[in-house]
């Protein structure tokens, strides 16, 4: 089952505007950069991208070129916008977000990482502590005041819990150190973050690998990712970036 | 509202130190941005097991030079060093950790606090938005044994953060049991907030003069030992 | 419900080797207990994956002698191989992927069978519980994109196992696909079951007389070929 | 932070009677038998065995003498009874269900895996699609018929799901090839099953390692659980037994 594809515009030639796809990494840590760099060429249009805690404030030259080309919908992130009010204010991003013409949608972190988690294993929804007490148990928190659907709380044994639903992806972009043909994966260190969820998550998982494998050379028992969530395998280099955001 | 009564308090790493001396050895603790990280400067060589939510267990200090990894941050983005003993998860594991109790004792900032234990952190109405960045705090206030807050008093123009009432979006509800701050320690009881501690040279007068709720005022006042 | 009509049919060999024909290459694939681990026999050289639900993918043949690792089971706990691609997880990550809708098929036996592809197969009434081994097989039935049954046309006593209404706890309401007997091949579709191929030498009016409900004849109707 | 006990004989002693222990293993697989054994010597009564898949049909000789020495109340699994019902019939525990005396409380595997999972996240409860269309979606399952609570059901996006409920033990006794003194573990292939979920399930987790190392030796790439979910850690040596069951 060899899913490698031969360029990474091949393995992303499917992508259709409007399409939702998960985007891992923890601010600059575990982002799948040739994939963003990719689908800023093919130029898609629509999209919603479903982070998990900033990647797009990380790779932020990605994040303003799919801005600057007008490709993003909307954006789905427990943490969205720069950490310094007055950096993001110049952000093109954060502009377009005040202007209602991009949609952020937040939600906590854990409950982000639920959310896909619920969606790769077949659970519908589930309840969490999470939000409680805030605007998070009310209704969906997005910039635009029409998508904020109520939500619903339960008291369970004495304690109050929100219900929150799966979040299922069309596409997940991924980043892993290592990879074998038939997709299973590894990661290094703190840039697995959101990359091993969003992987279960998505109709279709396309890693990009640091070190693309023969099959047999990952260890059974080193394997983070199993091949059954990835469809399909793009060896790029290793990425130069900062370790920073604004 | 706006009482302006301002006090040169104590340095925020001086409120990290003080915090550090109430966790105990064993604890897993994750600390939030700002006043919180300051924390593990003081905490070398006690056994005390720091997480961060990106998905790692005993983190350790800052790298630098050859020592960054970009594979290897904290919460905060900053490249970390591990130490022996260090374990990597994954994002849903970390949550996991977080959420279902695994965490003794969690110390975030704040930007209001009340008598209740209620607190504001995530989003300053000032940026003028709805959303905001909400990260993994109210995960870690819904999960964390313990909840703490370190923070200025006042805000830097003596505008009251400890307040009868949250005007700023709340982070959780009643979760605060010990709020530390540049001029006192306050803990936080079904009866209201116990004033434990005061900064050399001041009275409970005087930190009452910048906090909002009533204090009440413990047998065992005593001076921020640091 | 006792016609006692019983044909011989084909051995439970011949049943795996003709399912083995319906799965895919590239497919990931889950066998249950009985005629279903047999398919594994006739899958050598093809590429498919089995997922075995205590956690482990691709998994490979039986193991013997020097090879045999008390740490290395499958669900029928049997001592198997890996192949080079195995990986193992945990049995939440195992769940996940079987509910989840990351298997492509799922094998499983059945002591009874309807027109609407509802089954019974996880608790036989015979054994005087309401409890019983419930297993994997109602998250398998949840989340395998395909559910295939494998099983034997009749009991051994010659009474129906495919019939109007489930007269046994059932697994799943219909979730089955195909059917897959030592006297026939039966599609399940929306307008009931569809007699695809037969056993040689047996006729549909025959299979009819050792089935429940009235089976569709299918135009193309064929032997099953081995 | 030594979580090393002494010995096996201290690391349970806390264990009173009434206690709910999770017992991971797969049938005969990843089965913590030095612990059961400990278990069976201290004689704690009124047990409830929180097991997933047939631990204590794999290792039927701990369970014949939990069952003679009266020490159990309760099996909450999937997989609780002998495979062969003619076989079952001989076993004293399946006697004791038979006659009430024990009660036996079945789940699906997978809702049992996400049961203790929910417990370890604090997840309260969640919705799955297994079960529907059975018994498991009517009633709690056991043997006991005043113990059989009805269940919920709900529609989401036109399908049926049963809402599930988050299974707390108050101890976890676990079985790994190898862990640290500070509980970081890893396994070995398919002895993983239950032994990491249930390790972050449990209030008190006690694992028993045939190898334990010093902290450090272990990458932290190649830690499965996490030491925080583990409290008293005790070497034992390999385990011999057939793999096979009844």
């Amino acid at each position: 089952m060899d899913k490698t594809f031969p360029s990474i515009e091949e393995a992303i030639a499917d992508i259709k505007d409007g399409a939702v796809i998960a985007i891992p990494g923890f601010f600059a840590c575990g982002v799948p950069r040739d994939l963003l760099k990719a689908l800023i060429k093919k130029g898609t249009k629509n999209l919603t991208l479903a982070c998990g805690c900033g990647p797009l404030v990380g790779a932020v030259d990605e994040m303003r070129a799919l801005v600057k080309n007008n490709q993003v919908k909307k954006v789905i992130d427990s943490y969205g916008l720069s950490r310094s009010a007055s950096k993001g204010m110049q952000e093109p991003f954060e502009q377009a977000v005040r202007a209602g013409k991009i949609e952020l949608e937040v939600f906590p972190m854990g409950t982000m990482a639920e959310k896909y988690r619920a969606a790769g294993a077949g659970i519908p929804a589930f309840y969490t502590p999470t939000g409680v007490g805030s605007v998070f148990e009310e209704s969906d928190v997005t910039n635009i005041e029409s998508n904020r659907k109520p939500k619903e709380t339960r008291m369970i044994n004495g304690q109050k819990y929100v219900l929150e639903y799966a979040l299922k992806p069309d596409y997940a972009f991924i980043h892993a150190i290592i990879g074998d043909k038939e997709g299973n994966l590894r990661y290094s260190k703190t840039a697995r973050n959101f990359n091993h969820v969003m992987a279960m998550a998505a109709r279709v998982t396309i890693a990009e690998v640091e070190n693309l494998v023969e099959v047999g050379k990952l260890d059974g028992n080193d394997v983070q990712t199993p091949g059954v969530y990835v469809h399909r395998m793009i060896k790029v280099s290793r990425p130069q970036f900062a370790i920073t955001i604004d | 509202m706006s009482q302006k009564v301002k006090f040169e308090g104590l340095p925020r790493e001086m409120i990290a130190l003080r915090v550090s001396r109430e966790i105990k050895e064993g604890s897993y603790v994750n600390l939030g941005i700002g006043i919180p990280t300051l924390i593990s400067n003081w905490t070398e060589g006690v056994d005390i097991v720091l997480q961060a939510e990106i998905g790692m267990l005993k983190t350790g200090s800052l790298a630098e030079g050859d020592d960054v990894d970009q594979d290897l941050i904290n919460a905060s983005c900053q490249a970390v060093t591990a130490l022996p003993g260090s374990s990597y998860f994954d994002i849903v594991e970390s949550f996991a950790m977080i959420r279902g109790g695994h965490i003794d004792i969690a110390v975030m900032g704040a930007l209001q606090i009340n008598a209740r234990g209620d607190y504001a952190g995530w989003s300053n109405p000032s940026r003028g938005l709805f959303v905001g960045n909400v990260g993994g705090s109210m995960d870690l206030c819904a999960g964390a044994k313990k909840l703490f807050i370190a923070m200025e008093h006042t805000t830097k123009d003596g505008e009251l953060k400890i307040v009868n009432e949250l005007s700023y979006p709340a982070t959780a509800l009643g979760k605060v049991s010990m709020l530390f701050t540049d001029l006192a320690v306050i803990e936080i009881t079904p009866k209201g907030m116990v004033l434990k501690e005061v900064m050399a040279g001041l009275t409970a007068k005087d930190i009452q003069s910048v906090t909002g709720p009533k204090l009440i005022i413990a047998k065992d006042l005593k001076e921020i030992e640091l």
